[in-house]
């Protein structure tokens, strides 16, 4: 039974470089069956496990060939570890709707029956925070049922991520999506781990894995590599393999209870993070 | 071709004046049956067959009342009606029709008094604001802008 | 507050508030509905959107002008040939219509590019038209096309060519109405003043608030014309797009449809000082007395007497006719806004009906006003009626013919209840002393209809008169009139089929000019 | 090869054919029974869709609005939606099916109907109406898409998806229509009904030309049930006459359900009808009774009368839905007469593959332009500025001023035709159809003729 799971987080907080080298210890370390689909207009999500590899997005070839031309073999490509890629792709910053891109990119997918059955995970890598109903639809009826948060210790990933459950709990009912926990991707600021444990446990999730900070990421993403397919034997790539085995084992999944904002600025205060 | 190209005057909606509530109950309440029967009469020719009392906002209906209203008592008295500038000439236009309809409709304007003329038309404006302003029921009549 | 709650509608309190009956005794100060706010999804309203009335009712009778929608084809397929507004210049404004025929494609990568293609085309394709009409829908409305940016390039690009755009989709606002406002205000602040018109005349109006709906605007400017006023403009019916960028430089405007049409007139009388006077097309008195006090305006209202005269000695006659043979008709009014108050008290004083009813589709409070000060005691007021509560009033005030709109008509069809179109007419125009006449016609060819009575009758336990192998409806009018009027050889309306073509050949006397500076004041 | 299939060569819509994926989706609704479609999005897309299907049926019939307006297009208006639904339900007691279709608006600001649909089962319909037969469901159709072509495909689908049920197998057909008129249903079904084959027709429209009553209390509505719709599930075949406005629904049946798919023919002209009752009788081992040789005899005898004596060689302008239009022309052929410009009103692009167009492309022996997503305007320019010369044009009212401005008749076919006269209650399907067609074609043409003077004394003797 495949697992749909949608990775959230502020932007630039390292979401996709989480998501692909994440993916990356699943089906190297785990054996596991991988697709990721890229929900980001910039369409950034799949480069490393593509080596690079140049990708024609959904809405690319919607807009130059047709919605009806748009074909699996068109749009997804292969990476590391046969790790299925497929990127939604969108307008330019201001113009068009890029949220709307996102809804049309995975109906397509589904249409195509682009997510088989012997996937074991679909990994949906989506833009920021929720800005706009597009960028709701990985969690959706019948699309993510478990959410992954992205944050650091950082005030403004905070922040995030506790909007990010505020949207979680508006689809929570409706589409039975779940938030699986918080992944911390460290900035190595003082008192990160706590804070991330305060945080997680007050909106009544956990914090799944703390995922050290290494320069080995960005010499790896250098190399157009998620660091599992650089060096499989450095310490970040276990500790990406422990996350996967996490994810993998992960059983408890909660509908959050986001935090008011007084509430949230307490807790700011509290690790002293208000510069 | 110059005027072709020349800009409109860009000015934005001008934002027009609230106004101060008059009337602040029904002038007609307190009175004799024959004065509200009359002033009755009056406002009824009004209600049925003149459109400039119903201007979409509150101070331009206080403008219209006692331009138009104002005007028709002094014509009703024989006065001079000054209507130089184009917006008093058509307070005027309105108030002459008034005028007509009035002596025409309502025989007994000519047997009572300037005097009585002038005190039912005050209360005829009252009432005036009254129904179309400061009793109104009408929301928009308080939006500053169209 | 005497509102009136229907049974179809208890379940939706908030409805209440918007349906009165004004009762004996009370004024606009006891009676008055609510009006112009959100609609109940789900009720069934008659009420369109801000894009079909900026762009379908207001912006498109402009009569030499392409109207092109940034949006999807159905905004403007939909609302493409649906109105009966006429022009002197063969119809060019409802023959065409052009759509940006925006795709997925666009949406989500904007459709700008496609927008400037679209206009290019456009002029392209019709290379004697140089003005357009741009108009938003709800779709790039959403995606945030910068219409105005690309409207100015184009501009820049295709000298000579002028382009006005209107921001009002679908969305924006309760009704129509809303698009009715959005069109108005953004006419004045774009375009007025950027034309300096030419000045024929001493008598100078813009006619506001006309939109030649079957030819009432072709009409009425026969009787500006024989006063030797100039219209400088008209907004918008058979309306020039030049024209209108010269309204600046009128003498008075001339007001009929008071509602948006209103808001232009006030700003041109704050930014400019020209005075607003408000007449009324419909119905003799009404109409005798608009044409005096635009006469008197201008120190001419012996010409004004004169037309009246003319024409009432033409038209009375045979208005009276119909006036005996519809007294006590039971009428339901629901047309869509001015038509209410314009009609309300005219059509019970000079044809004998009674209205029984006012509705408004997509009207104001202001507008509701006038309707309910102008109808009688007892009169049911509706503020947006909807699907049911249309049907419990027609069965509960049984009227004889209601005016309203195509589909409500085809309702009311259905519950033997004969129907005038209200927006479009039947066989109008109605503004004019003959049109005023032709619309009583109507009413009484609806009213009196053979079939509709036939159309009563139960064939399976009804009496069916055997011996009659056709009725007229003179026979059913007259029936119970006195001998006189039962031998009256007149017949009702003499006029032509086509009573507005001629118009447009006609030529009209020449007045001598005085000095142009006295004509301004 | 002179018959080109092209796309129109311009980006933009002028005076267009078609309108968008909603009007679609609202035609279909109406044909089910018990049924008010609720459409989410401005109250226009509502307001003048009812008023166009109106002006062609000359009928009234119920479609909710869900009222959007600024609040909703910023904030998401998902509430506007379970707002809807309630003030539906607690006013039309009869209310069972409520499809909730999407417009533009609320696809773009992506308002998640599905979830809503959920969310209301679950609260609303459980809570409130607890002992009612409600069915809900989401038609998406954002305008930007397809055309109403492709939204009465998807709403046909969409509603034979929602109910159909696999059961006993019944020995039915289901019988889709696609976009016609009452007039068609009611021929199809005289055709089933000579044939003995006990069918499931979608939509049963032939209610929509209904009677005026001595009480006044006639309301015309759809007729299919929802048991009809659940039928679908447990048909032995589904035949969807028209490729485009139907074969989805056919498909899924056959995918979901494995009840083999006959898609086409089009039953328009004689052998179109020969070969629908072919495939009838194939699928349901009925033979063609005599009744339908003399029936077909009639419209033979008709035909003849004026086949090659009046339409041969008489050039065609075709316009309107694919279907539509390639079975008019298809019809025109055998007529002997010249369809030379078939004008596809949307940009459907598997159109240039339709094994039809084909078939024209490799035979027709004269100049044959074919174009897809066109607007009127490549019909007009070409009369207008490139000296095409037409004897006819066949197509809905909203061209009607081609007709009028350059003086070329026109039969009004398709939809809309609120410019004519009750045509929704005549057939252009089946023998009933082909011989109305013909004799609507050459009455027309007579007309002009005499209107012309052209040759008009002609018809003196006949």
């Amino acid at each position: 039974m495949t697992r749909k799971v949608a990775i959230y987080g502020k932007g630039g907080i390292g979401k996709s470089t989480t998501t692909q080298n994440t993916a990356a210890a699943l089906a190297y370390f785990h054996d596991k069956n991988v697709f990721i689909h890229g929900c980001d207009p910039k369409a950034d999500s799949t480069r490393l496990i593509l080596g690079g590899k140049p990708q024609e997005t959904v809405m690319d070839t919607l807009r130059i060939h047709g919605a009806e031309k748009v074909t699996l073999d068109k749009v997804v490509k292969t990476g590391f570890k046969n790790i299925r890629c497929v990127e939604s792709g969108g307008p330019e910053p201001g113009v068009g709707c890029a949220g709307r891109g996102v809804i049309t990119a995975i109906d397509l997918m589904e249409e195509n029956e682009a997510y088989t059955d012997d996937l074991d995970f679909i990994f949906f890598d989506v833009l920021g925070d929720v800005v706009c109903g597009g960028f709701a639809m990985p969690i959706r009826d019948g699309k993510a049922q478990e959410v992954y948060i992205v944050a650091s210790g950082e005030m403004m990933a905070i922040y995030a991520a506790n909007n990010i459950a505020k949207g979680l709990v508006k689809y929570a009912k409706q589409s039975g999506v779940r938030l699986g926990g918080i992944i911390c991707n460290s900035r190595n600021v003082d008192g990160e781990r706590e804070f991330l444990e305060e945080f997680t446990s007050a909106i009544g999730t956990k914090m799944i894995h703390f995922v050290p900070r290494d320069n080995i990421v960005q010499k790896a993403e250098f190399n157009k590599k998620t660091v599992t397919e650089f060096d499989p034997e450095q310490n970040q790539a276990k500790e990406y393999k422990a996350l996967g085995a996490k994810i993998a084992a992960n059983e408890d999944f909660v509908i959050p209870t986001p935090l008011a904002m007084d509430e949230l600025e307490a807790m700011v205060v509290k690790y002293g993070m208000l510069d | 071709m110059t005027a072709m190209t020349k800009k409109a005057q860009k000015d934005k909606s001008a934002t027009y004046p609230l106004y101060e509530k008059l009337i602040k109950s029904d002038p007609l309440a307190e009175l004799d049956t024959v004065t509200k029967e009359r002033v009755g009469q009056l406002e009824w020719y009004i209600m049925k067959n003149c459109l400039w009392q119903y201007n979409s906002r509150g101070w331009d209906r206080r403008n219209q009342n006692a331009g138009i209203i104002g005007k028709t008592a002094q014509l009703l008295c024989d006065e001079e009606v000054e209507n130089s500038t184009p917006l008093d000439k058509c307070y005027w236009v309105d108030a002459v029709m008034l005028n007509r309809a009035y002596r025409e409709l309502y025989p007994w304007i000519s047997e009572i008094s300037k005097d009585e003329i002038k005190s039912l038309m005050k209360i005829l404006h009252a009432r005036m604001d009254w129904v179309m302003i400061d009793g109104s029921l009408n929301e928009e009549l308080v939006v500053q802008h169209y | 507050m005497p509102y009136h709650e229907f049974d179809c509608s208890k379940v939706i309190p908030e409805r209440k508030q918007h349906a009165v009956i004004k009762g004996p005794g009370e004024d606009l100060t006891h009676a008055l509905p609510k009006g112009y706010l959100n609609t109940i999804p789900g009720s069934i309203s008659e009420r369109g959107c801000a894009y079909c009335g900026a762009k379908h009712v207001i912006g498109t009778p402009m009569k030499d002008v392409i109207h092109l929608s940034h949006g999807p084809v159905g905004c403007t397929y939909d609302t493409w040939q649906t109105k009966r507004y006429i022009s002197d210049n063969e119809n060019f404004q409802l023959k065409y219509t052009f759509a940006t025929d925006v795709k997925e494609k666009h949406i989500v990568f904007g459709a700008e590019k496609l927008l400037k293609e679209n206009i290019l085309e456009a002029f392209k394709a019709f290379p004697d038209i140089k003005r357009m009409t741009i108009y938003q829908t709800c779709a790039t409305a959403l995606i945030g096309d910068d219409i105005d940016a690309i409207a100015a390039e184009v501009m820049e690009e295709l000298p000579g060519t002028d382009i006005f755009v209107c921001n009002s989709p679908g969305f924006a606002g309760p009704s129509q109405s809303g698009g009715h406002h959005k069109i108005n205000i953004a006419w004045v602040n774009t375009k007025v003043g950027t034309v300096e018109p030419e000045i024929t005349s001493d008598y100078v109006i813009n006619y506001v608030g006309e939109y030649n709906i079957q030819g009432d605007q072709e009409v009425m400017q026969d009787y500006f014309k024989r006063m030797g006023i100039q219209i400088l403009s008209t907004f918008t019916g058979n309306g020039k797009y030049d024209e209108l960028r010269g309204m600046h430089r009128a003498h008075l405007n001339v007001l009929e449809c008071a509602r948006s049409a209103e808001y232009i007139c006030d700003e041109l009388r704050a930014r400019y000082g020209i005075p607003r006077l408000d007449i009324d097309g419909f119905g003799f008195k009404a109409l005798g007395d608009s044409l005096r006090k635009v006469g008197m305006f201008f120190g001419i209202e012996d010409r004004a007497e004169a037309i009246i005269a003319e024409e009432t000695a033409r038209w009375k006659p045979e208005l009276d006719w119909y006036k005996e043979r519809l007294a006590g008709k039971r009428v339901c009014l629901w047309p869509g806004g001015s038509k209410l108050w314009h009609w309300a008290h005219a059509i019970q004083e000079e044809m004998g009906v009674k209205v029984v009813s006012v509705y408004t589709k997509f009207g104001h409070q202001g507008d509701m006003e006038k309707g309910i000060a102008r109808a009688g005691e007892g009169t049911l007021a509706i503020d947006d009626p909807n699907e049911l509560e249309g049907q419990e009033a027609l069965r509960t005030l049984r009227p004889d013919v209601i005016f309203t709109g195509k589909r409500p008509g085809e309702v009311a069809k259905k519950m033997r209840v004969p129907y005038l179109n209200a927006h479009a007419y039947h066989n109008g125009p109605y503004k004019g002393f003959e049109g005023w006449v032709r619309f009583a016609r109507d009413i009484y060819n609806a009213v009196y209809s053979p079939i509709y009575q036939l159309s009563g009758l139960d064939i399976s336990k009804d009496e069916i008169a055997t011996d009659k192998g056709f009725m007229t409806r003179r026979m059913l009018s007259d029936a119970t009139l006195p001998e006189a009027s039962r031998n009256d050889p007149m017949t009702g309306y003499t006029g032509k089929y086509d009573s507005v073509s001629d118009l447009r050949t006609k030529t009209y006397p020449v007045f001598e000019r005085k000095s142009s500076s006295a004509a301004a004041e | 090869m002179t018959c080109d299939v092209k796309v129109k060569d311009r980006v933009g819509t002028i005076n267009p054919i078609f309108t968008c994926q909603p009007a679609g989706a609202q035609f279909a609704s109406i044909g089910v029974k018990d049924c008010i479609g609720l459409v989410h999005g401005g109250q226009g897309c509502v307001m003048f869709v009812r008023l166009l299907i109106s002006q062609h049926l000359k009928e009234s019939f119920e479609i909710a609005s869900s009222s959007l307006h600024e609040d909703g297009a910023v904030f998401g208006a998902c509430g506007r939606v379970e707002e809807g639904v309630d003030v539906l339900l607690s006013r039309y007691p009869d209310l069972k099916v409520i499809p909730i279709i999407t417009t533009c608006s609320t696809e773009v600001i992506g308002d998640d109907v599905d979830g809503v649909i959920t969310k209301l089962e679950e609260g609303l319909l459980a809570e409130k109406y607890p002992d009612r037969e409600v069915h809900l469901l989401a038609i998406h159709t954002p305008s930007f898409v397809g055309s109403m072509i492709s939204g009465y495909d998807v709403a046909v689908r969409d509603f034979v998806k929602k109910f159909a049920q696999k059961g006993e197998p019944n020995g039915k057909i289901n019988f889709i229509t696609g976009w016609v008129n009452p007039g068609d249903v009611k021929e199809l079904k005289h055709l089933l009904a000579e044939m003995q084959i006990d069918a499931t027709v979608l939509f049963e429209i032939e209610n929509f030309d209904s009677p005026m009553m001595p009480k006044g209390d006639e309301v015309a509505h759809g007729n299919t049930t929802i048991a009809d719709l659940q039928s679908t599930g447990s048909a032995s075949h589904t035949v969807a006459l028209n490729r485009y406005e139907g074969g989805k629904a056919a498909e899924f049946l056959q995918k979901k359900f494995k009840v083999p798919a006959t898609i086409g023919p089009t039953p328009i002209g004689i052998r179109n009808t020969d070969s629908m009752l072919k495939k009838l009788s194939e699928i349901t081992g009925k033979p063609i009774p005599e009744s339908l040789v003399r029936e077909r005899g009639l419209a033979m005898d008709a035909i003849t009368d004026i086949a090659h004596m009046f339409l041969a060689d008489k050039k065609v302008a075709i316009y309107g839905a694919a279907d539509l239009v390639i079975g008019l022309a298809e019809f025109c052929l055998d007529l002997e007469m010249k369809p030379v410009l078939l004008l596809l009103g949307d940009d459907n692009s598997s159109y240039v593959n339709d094994p039809r167009i084909k078939a024209l492309q490799e035979n027709v022996d004269y100049p044959m332009e074919i174009i897809t997503n066109a607007d009127f305007w490549d019909l007009e320019d070409r009369i207008k500025n490139h000296g095409l010369e037409l004897d006819l044009i066949l197509g809905h009212s909203k061209g009607r001023f081609i007709s009028i401005d350059y003086d070329i008749p026109m039969v009004r076919v398709g939809f809309p035709t609120y410019d004519r006269a009750g045509l929704y209650r005549y057939p252009v399907v089946g023998y009933g159809g082909a011989t109305w067609l013909a004799e609507q074609m050459a009455n027309t043409l007579f007309t002009d003729m005499e209107h012309k003077k052209n040759k008009e004394w002609i018809l003196n003797v006949w």
